[in-house]
């Protein structure tokens, strides 16, 4: 009946010694959340080469400007609107990337601009993050009154045009890189706050959170211990898809001549300085341009990675 | 120990006595009287059953007593004291003296701590210890639910379902409670790993003298570990007896339904037994039937049933019933 | 480099249709109604769909319009007799005297609040009238009959025709008025016209239509049976819609544009007057820097420091270095150009002499450091670029510190206002050709005069020329006036600008001026094959 | 009695990111005509996987079919063309899910989507079909049919969402029916409703039905026969009775051995089978079962056993079956009832 | 009828949430420094007296208030400060209607390959298409409107000489500033859709369909694709409203005749009525959109009909 693969002997059939720790082994190695995110993150070609180029940029936006012939708000005004040719941007001679209509150096000021642009997208996406979670986790975890009333505010302030509140605010308060962030963060936290409010709906009546109120456990425990960490995976994504669009809104702004004070660089007053030149002058455009479309296509890649590895279905 | 000797010890001996608790929750603006009016008292020591189906309100009669949900009307007497008038250093004692243990052994742990922070979290809030006498503590109780200290610094995630809720176990004894709520800590465990929970949970109550208050709708398993088993319906007991009675002999039809529709792992019992198959489903908490709660799917529904609620009475010694038939 | 290729070939072709006009407009009028306010797009539409009692003629001089010939001038120079012609309305009423005393007297009426009031001024009365003291009916115009029009200055005017062709001066129609109410002149057929065309019912936001006035008196001039008038914001719109033949006028070119276009051979440079300046704050709240313009000699060293050259040249890419304030198009009682008779030449930049006396001058002023100074600019094209150029022109030469405010044109109007500036770029445009529309500026209790600049021997000169009946003279104390102004550095002369357009070839007869309206298409047409 | 569906060595891998798992590793059986066969075992044993194979109903990528064959209707449905399986599907073979919460199309009526599969098979017009839907609601026991078939599902509880899933499955009369743990969502009394609905129905329609469970209980109530999953594999199948009173493989024990019955008393400690199941990334060369089993001989960790006939019916794949295996007898607790 | 009382409730809602919106902005509006009129520096105090009288500005805050909500309740939005005795009304409506047909073409257009592209990488998640959709998606929101506009302007427009580069009047002007909008709404639309078929695809129900023999078109198009498109609605709501309202970018660009530039010229010109008059409209606009958003909600989800109240 049975077949013989191998050949038995009578010793095989000794009792095996099973430790009985061996019971409760776990099978798998350690992973740690981060880790196993990371794995996953790691392996997502779109994201990784979001990463690589984002990085670029960073080390630019560093070394950039010293690189440069001259900073960022010197005027040369003998090599105006030069364009530049691909042997310059390599050899670095000249000026790489051309000059700008006051013959300033658009490499050193692009790289600057930059650096202005993700400092305010960064700035405003972490005061969006944290007027979003504070009222968001505030909201869902008390419920009931206080989430009413919140919630209604939010729908309130929803109403009201973005560029109404973003251009009284900054009427009001001059425009410099904190106002700015905080104009974009004061429109852009309502629905990172509708989103962690809806996740701490979920979470607050996870079993783990009644554990650890049956514990004992106060409001700002359970609020920080508990929900914040939990929420993280999203409030992480909410920066990666905010960044872009502070980055974004802040071009807008400088559009409409409320942005930084000249010469203030960033990405979308540069972009603005060139936007009239595109028909004659198109690397004035075009160049910070393609810096913005890369670093938002970076965030944009990055973000969607992220979500994917930090997405709980994914996890196995 | 002499039988008759206990009963009359345990008598004296109320650790939590429930009193008409009422927990209506509003959602929107529809009112769900998820539990209305349940009278049991728990003795100390003895592992108290709960079994009803789903959405009869066994849980949150569990949260109730445990402070997570306020009472609507009625009173919990946890050793004597008021529970839902507990304040400041007293009600920090009695998070310790009561504990619970969850259903969902995924879902119980947060999945960003360390086991050894899980564990640790009751020990924590109530500044048992700091430091290695900590981490020490920890120890002990993971091996005191089988696990060990190579599991310390692991994730929930890396754990199997029957050891997670032995993790759980482990968080609610860290405080050294005399009173634990089970709110069906083994429904969604394997067949092949309730066993080992239960046999866990019944070591500790010898091994401690806990008390229990054992949540599930398995009855074959409430049985097996409780002393007496309280039935519920829609919000209301039905019915509260010693285990053996209740089974031997059950006075709620809805008992007997239940009693009957439970599958029995015997192919020649199952072929023999009568079921007694009960038209329709529960009805919502919202609108509850008039009466008796359980008269539209009644089998013996009289007249009466929809029209006076009927009373919690102690039929016989130690059982109770609520129902039309035994007035 | 490149553009405007594919363009190209359409470019010049003449249009079909030879009696539509395709026109450039800007932003679209606020009101129609010229009694309230005058801004540029609306004066393009009503300098050439009304007629005044004087038009301008090709070279800005005034010529008879609604008014028969010249008008009886009385020997003490504020006594003007019109006699009208014979013309309609566009609905076919007569143009009457009462027309023009209605409209003059509406006005200059406080509860009309007419933003544009203080240019009737030079009437009896309207200051007195419009600042509430006097009743409206003792404002000095009278209509003697349905053709005479007499009115009376306060002083004598010697440009008192350049304003009857301007737009606040034109005749309107009591009855419609009254008829319309609030509404009047908010749409094109709340209004009635008395010019060479009537603005079309058929305009609407964005695209404004103008339409032979059938009523015309001089109708046999207009050639043009329509002028489609489109708003426009941004400059390279305005150069493509040219570029593809969908524009016979491309409007002010700007930046990189009029580089690009500065050999083109539609390129065209119309009479244009602007001056622009760089106002020091006098009053400035902190009173260090009131401290620091308070000093002549920093004054002069902000005034060595900046290259106006390269200004123009490089950044402004048009126009002309300035070292006074009035423009040279503005002509005075010789009938030449102000700056051939009074030689102010443009400022050489002198960074070394600069530097000294800024030494010298902080010194002088007890003050151990230069205070940091914002420089307020609106932020619409080129100001930010200027301002941006003068800032570093003041680190470069002089070692100061500023900073860049931009911010939009109403804000900048506040602040300047409120005095809440340190140095303010302003630019200036005349209202008539006299130099006194610009000289008034300065007076210490002008409006206009922001920087609060004051100097006792200009203030009496100007207040003198306004009642001087010897025009000689006033010429003469006006240009001296300017002289005080540009040796006190009382503000720092930066440019005056020129434009470039790009026009059409085969559009003939536009008459262009550097005042009142930028042009007038009564006798314009296109020219045929 | 004829055959209607035999499962020769079926072997499924999912590919993920982390590896191969490796979820049904050669699993065999066959089902009789108007029989009813139960698969039991615990979670994640690839009782789902291999009744979702049988239907081509998982997706691949990420799953595939590593080997095996299912033979029905003479044809091997691991190879036969998504056109033809389409044909299959619903019409000869159907197919109930575990949870009626979530298998139902929240935004169709449960009429429409009662005669969809109708229209399809059996190419009825939307009317007969409508009747015919009306027909099987009151099949399965829902009240007021008519009106029920205009509702939408999140009108009817979770017993009524069951029978109306049922009525899909059944509505073109299919020769096999899988029932994927169709009560485990379901409280005691409705799980009772609708086993007897089940074997109700099949009376009358006489299919087979392969019922897949971890409740030994709803086994004993409806299956013929009883198959027992491990890891991927079948430990031990045989019919009803040779499984619960002579089981012959530790695991059928221990499952048997941990659940308490109503008659038994709490002082007969329960038998907990320890630790838990192996990771499928990577099974354990010899028997799954070895590492938490009381009996584990070296063999056990080195080889899979073979099926062993005890019976013409009982299969066990155990060492223990082997000659030169010591004689073990199962616990009591394992073979009670009798 | 549910449907009908849900509707009366919800509108009634909407219809509170209005006037705080105009309460808030009305009195947000008034922290603006500086004076509401126009050239202030030329006027004489007495006029900006009689200017300001005239708009009722020299009253109290709270009659300005009720006088405004009076007002609103006849419909009638005030006139502007900045165009002289031009009716709020009138300067929305005469510029909406161009930024409308815009919007609506760009929503429609994105809509339709937005969808397209959603459905098909959903469904072969990891295939080419699915990648060059990914990638057109980020590309879509990775450039700014105003460099899309001025690119689409000067390759199609000057150019090649496809389409007119600006200016409004026939279909063909429409063109170029559609693409320059709808951008955006394919990039959003198609990563929508996409993350929603993917999570309807790996329903349960979608299983049950399968297994009734159903054809997999039949399955998308009656189960999943309808299933998937439901969150879509909600973000379409609001975009819907921004797009009609007119992006001011584009609008500059391509010389349009839209309400997109009222939203910053209001505040710049600090002209009151206007900005309440925007915001009025804005509001109205989005909530209405929410409001038909949740009526459609319930129309095609009929689960929420019933669970309406918490709305996440
Ligand atoms: N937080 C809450 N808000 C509103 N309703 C609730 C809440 N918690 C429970 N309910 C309702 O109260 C009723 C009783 O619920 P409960 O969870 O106590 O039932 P249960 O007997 O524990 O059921 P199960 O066996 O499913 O766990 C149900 O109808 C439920 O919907
Ligand atoms: N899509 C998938 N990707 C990866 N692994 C999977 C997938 N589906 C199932 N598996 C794995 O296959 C194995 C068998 O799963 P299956 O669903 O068949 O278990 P089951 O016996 O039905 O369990 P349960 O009783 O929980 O339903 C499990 O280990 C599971 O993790
Ligand atoms: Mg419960
Ligand atoms: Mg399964």
């Amino acid at each position: 009946m049975m077949k013989e693969t191998m050949k038995l002997t009578p010793d095989m059939f000794q009792p095996a010694e099973i430790d009985d720790s061996a019971k409760n082994a776990i099978a798998r190695p350690s992973i740690g959340f981060w880790k196993d995110v990371w794995r996953r993150f790691y392996r997502n070609v779109g994201a990784m080469v979001g990463l690589v180029l984002l990085s670029i940029i960073l080390v630019l936006t560093f070394v950039g400007p010293s690189m440069g012939k001259t900073d960022y708000q010197a005027q040369n005004l003998s090599v105006q609107d030069q364009e530049p040719t691909f042997q310059n941007m390599i050899s670095g001679d000249d000026y790489r990337f051309g000059t700008d209509n006051l013959g300033r150096d658009l490499w050193t000021r692009v790289w600057y601009g930059t650096k202005v642009s993700l400092m305010i997208a960064l700035l405003a996406a972490i005061l969006e993050i944290v007027f979003g979670v504070t009222i968001g986790v505030i909201s869902g975890y008390f419920g009931g009154m206080v989430d009413n009333i919140l919630q209604r505010v939010i729908e309130v302030l929803y109403g009201i045009p973005n560029l109404i509140v973003v251009i009284l605010f900054l009427i009001i308060f001059d425009p410099g890189i904190v106002p700015i962030a905080l104009a974009l963060a004061l429109t852009n936290w309502l629905p990172t706050a509708r989103i962690v409010r809806a996740q701490v709906l979920k979470l607050k009546s996870q079993e783990y959170v009644l554990a650890a109120r049956t514990l004992g456990s106060g409001h700002i425990r359970t609020m920080t211990k508990h929900l914040l960490p939990n929420i993280v995976s999203i409030v992480i994504i909410a920066v990666m898809f905010a960044i872009p669009s502070a980055i974004f809104y802040e071009a807008f702004l400088s559009f409409i001549g409320l942005g930084l004070r000249p010469p203030e660089a960033s990405l979308g007053v540069i972009i603005n300085d060139g936007a009239q030149n595109l028909q004659i002058f198109p690397h004035e455009l075009l160049i910070p341009s393609v810096i913005i479309g890369i670093m938002m296509l970076s965030f944009n890649l990055i973000g969607d990675g992220l979500r994917d590895a930090l997405d709980p279905r994914m996890r196995k | 120990m002499n039988a008759e000797q206990t009963k009359t010890k345990k008598q004296e001996d109320i650790i939590l006595d429930v009193q008409n608790l009422k927990k209506h929750f509003k959602v929107g603006r529809q009112l769900v009287q998820a539990v209305d009016g349940v009278t049991f008292q728990v003795r100390r020591g003895e592992t108290l059953g709960l079994v009803g189906e789903s959405g009869c309100g066994k849980s949150t009669v569990g949260r109730t007593l445990i402070r997570l949900y306020s009472a609507t009307d009625g009173k919990v007497l946890f050793n004597d004291k008021d529970v839902h008038a507990l304040r400041g250093a007293n009600l920090k004692q009695f998070h310790r003296k009561m504990q619970m243990i969850f259903q969902d052994p995924y879902a119980s742990l947060n999945p960003r701590m360390k086991v050894l922070d899980i564990i640790a979290e009751g020990i924590d809030i109530h500044g048992l210890s700091q430091g290695e006498e900590r981490r020490n503590r920890v120890i002990e109780l993971l091996e005191t639910v089988g696990l060990n200290r190579s599991h310390l610094e692991r994730y929930p995630h890396e754990f199997s379902g029957g050891q997670r809720q032995r993790i759980g176990i482990a968080r609610a004894l860290a405080v050294e409670p005399d009173f634990i709520i089970a709110d069906e800590p083994i429904s969604a465990l394997d067949v092949s790993i309730q066993a080992q929970v239960v046999n866990l949970m019944k070591r500790l109550q010898t091994e401690r003298g806990l008390t229990y208050l054992f949540i599930a709708h398995d009855l074959s398993m409430v049985k097996y570990i409780s002393d007496r088993v309280g039935v519920m319906y829609l919000g209301n007991l039905v019915e509260l007896a010693d285990s053996n009675t209740l089974y031997d002999e059950p006075l709620h039809p809805y008992t007997e339904a239940l009693l009957s529709a439970v599958p029995i792992p015997d192919p020649n019992v199952a072929k023999t037994r009568e079921r007694i198959i009960l038209e329709g489903d529960v009805p919502s908490p919202i609108n509850p039937p008039s009466g008796c709660r359980f008269r539209t799917r009644c089998p013996k529904v009289k007249d009466i049933c929809s029209q006076v609620v009927p009373e919690w009475k102690e039929i016989k010694e130690n059982h109770w019933v609520a129902c039309h038939l035994y007035s | 480099a490149c553009g405007g290729g594919g363009g190209g070939n359409t470019a010049n072709e003449k249009p079909q249709d030879t009696k539509t006009l395709e026109w450039y407009m800007g932003e679209d009028p606020k009101t129609l109604d010229y009694a309230l306010d005058v801004d540029q797009s609306m004066n393009y539409l009503i300098s050439n769909s009304m007629d005044g009692l004087f038009r301008l003629d090709a070279d800005h001089k005034p010529q008879p319009a609604i008014a028969e010939g010249q008008p009886q001038i009385s020997s003490d120079k504020k006594t003007y007799t019109f006699k009208l012609r014979d013309a309609k309305w566009s609905d076919g009423k007569p143009v009457t005297a009462k027309d023009f005393e209605f409209a003059w007297k509406r006005v200059v009426d406080p509860k009309t609040a007419s933003q544009y009031a203080n240019i009737m001024f030079f009437i009896e009365n309207a200051q007195e009238i419009n600042q509430g003291k006097k009743p409206a009916d003792t404002l000095g115009v009278k209509a003697k009959d349905d053709k005479t029009l007499e009115v009376k200055l306060k002083n004598p005017t010697p440009f008192f025709l350049d304003l009857v062709a301007f737009a606040t001066y034109l005749p309107q129609r009591e009855d419609i008025v009254k008829k319309h109410g609030k509404a009047y002149g908010v749409t094109p057929d709340k209004l009635v016209y008395n010019g060479p065309f009537e603005i079309s019912t058929e305009s609407k936001k964005g695209k404004f239509v103008l339409k032979k006035n059938q009523n015309y008196w001089d109708k046999d001039k207009v050639k043009l049976e329509k002028v489609n008038l489109h708003s426009i914001e941004d400059d390279a719109t305005a150069v493509k819609l040219y570029e593809t033949g969908k524009l016979a006028w491309s409007g002010p070119l700007s930046g990189a544009f009029l580089t690009k276009y500065k050999n083109h051979k539609d390129k065209f440079v119309p009479p244009y007057a602007s001056s622009w300046v760089l106002i020091q704050n006098f009053k400035a709240k902190d009173p260090n820097k009131a401290k620091f313009f308070g000093n002549k000699k920093i004054r002069e060293a902000i005034d060595l420091s900046v290259d106006r050259n390269t200004l123009v040249d490089k950044v402004l890419r048009t126009g002309r270095p300035s070292g006074s304030w009035v423009p040279k198009e503005i002509t005075v009682t010789s009938g030449k150009s102000i700056r051939e008779e009074s030689k102010l030449d443009p400022t050489k930049p002198d960074p070394a002499k600069a530097k000294q006396l800024l030494q010298e001058g902080l010194k002088e002023a007890g003050l151990s450091s230069a205070p940091t100074l914002e420089i307020l600019v609106n932020n619409i094209d080129p100001n930010p670029q200027i301002a941006q150029y003068i800032k570093e022109e003041l680190r470069k030469n002089l070692g100061l510190n500023t900073v860049v405010k931009s911010v939009p044109f109403k804000q900048r109007l506040e602040l300047s206002d409120r005095g809440e500036f340190d140095l303010v770029l302003y630019g200036w445009g005349p209202d008539y050709n006299d130099p006194m529309t610009y000289m008034e500026f300065w007076t210490s209790d002008s409006p206009n005069n922001k920087g609060k600049w004051s100097n006792a021997e200009y203030d009496k000169l100007i207040e003198k020329s306004y009642s001087n009946t010897n025009f000689e003279e006033r010429s003469k104390d006006l240009m001296k006036a300017e002289k005080i102004w540009v040796d006190d550095h009382a503000t720092v002369p930066l440019y005056q600008s020129d434009r470039l357009y790009l026009v059409k070839p085969y559009v003939k007869g536009v008459k262009w001026h550097f005042f009142n309206a930028d042009f007038d298409l009564k006798e314009a047409y296109i020219e045929s094959k | 009695m004829s055959k209607v569906l035999e499962v020769k060595d079926l072997q499924v891998s999912f590919k993920t990111y982390s590896g191969e798992v490796h979820a049904v590793r050669g699993v065999s059986f066959d089902l009789d005509e108007g029989e009813t066969i139960a698969i039991v075992g615990e979670s994640g044993c690839g009782k789902s996987v291999t009744s979702q194979t049988l239907m081509r109903l998982l997706p691949s990528p990420p799953s595939v079919i590593k080997g095996g064959e299912v033979l029905f209707d003479g044809k091997d449905l691991t190879k036969v063309s998504e056109k033809e399986m389409e044909k299959i599907r619903g019409a000869q073979i159907a197919m109930i899910f575990q949870d009626p919460m979530t298998s139902l199309n929240p935004t169709l009526k449960v009429g429409d989507q009662i005669t969809e599969g109708l229209m399809k098979h059996h190419k009825m017009s939307k009317s007969d079909a409508k009747k015919k839907a009306v027909e099987m609601l009151k099949k399965v026991g829902i009240p007021s049919p008519e009106k029920r078939i205009n509702q939408y599902p999140h009108q009817f509880s979770g017993g009524m969402r069951q029978r109306a899933m049922i009525a899909i499955a059944l509505a073109c009369a299919p020769k096999v029916l899988i029932a994927d743990e169709p009560t485990t969502a379901l409280d005691v009394t409705i799980q009772a409703q609708i086993i007897d609905l089940m074997k109700e129905l099949q009376k009358d329609i006489k299919t087979s039905i392969i019922l897949i469970t971890h409740d030994l209980g709803v086994v004993a109530d409806i299956a013929k026969r009883v198959v027992v999953m491990y890891a991927g594999k079948v430990v031990e199948s045989g019919t009803l009775e040779e499984i619960f009173y002579q089981p012959k493989h530790p695991y059928t024990w221990g499952l048997l051995a941990s659940m308490p019955r109503l008659d038994q008393t709490s002082d007969q400690e329960l038998l907990p089978i320890p630790g838990s199941p192996p990771d499928l990334f990577k099974p354990p060369k010899g028997c799954p079962f070895a590492a938490r089993c009381k009996h584990a001989m070296k063999i056990c960790l080195e080889e899979m056993p073979e099926a062993t006939k005890v019976s013409s019916t009982h299969q066990v794949a155990c060492w223990l079956e082997h000659d030169m295996a010591p004689k073990v007898e199962p616990p009591a607790a394992a073979v009670g009832g009798e | 009828m549910d449907l009908v009382k849900y509707s009366v409730r919800r509108f009634g809602y909407m219809i509170v949430t209005l006037w705080f919106i105009i309460t808030v902005t009305f009195f947000l509006m008034h922290l603006l420094p500086g004076s509401p009129l126009r050239n202030e520096e030329k006027l004489p105090p007495q006029i900006k007296e009689q200017i300001l009288k005239e708009y009722g500005l020299k009253d109290p805050l709270h009659v300005q208030y009720f006088r405004y909500m009076g007002g609103l309740l006849k419909g009638d939005l005030g006139t502007s400060m900045t165009f002289d005795g031009k009716k709020i009304t009138d300067m929305v409506m005469e510029g909406f209607p161009a930024s409308a047909q815009l919007g609506l073409q760009a929503i429609i257009l994105g809509c339709l390959i937005g969808l397209i592209l959603g459905v098909i990488s959903g469904l072969r998640r990891g295939s080419w298409v699915d990648n060059i959709t990914t990638v057109i998606a980020v590309l879509g929101v990775s450039v700014p409107s105003f460099v899309i506009a001025a690119v689409l302007s000067y390759s199609l427009g000057l150019k090649l000489g496809w389409f007119p580069v600006a200016l409004w009047g026939t279909f063909s002007h429409t063109v170029l500033p559609t693409l320059a909008l709808t951008f955006i709404v394919i990039a959003q639309i198609a990563r929508y859709t996409r993350t929603e078929m993917v999570e309807v695809l790996e329903q349960d129900y979608i299983k049950t369909a399968k297994a009734k023999g159903l054809a997999r078109n039949k399955i998308l198009s009656k189960h999943a694709l309808r299933n998937a498109l439901i969150p879509a609605v909600t973000i379409l709501g609001p975009m819907t409203v921004n797009l009609m309202t007119g992006s001011m970018v584009v609008e500059l660009i391509f010389a349009i005749p839209g309400m997109g530039k009222l939203f910053v010229d209001c505040i710049n010109n600090k002209d009151l009525t206007l900005i309440m008059g925007t915001t009025t409209f804005y509001s109205a606009f989005l909530l209405f959109a929410i409001f038909i958003v949740d009526i459609l909600y319930g129309l095609i989800d009929p689960r929420i009909r019933v669970a309406q109240s918490g709305k996440e």
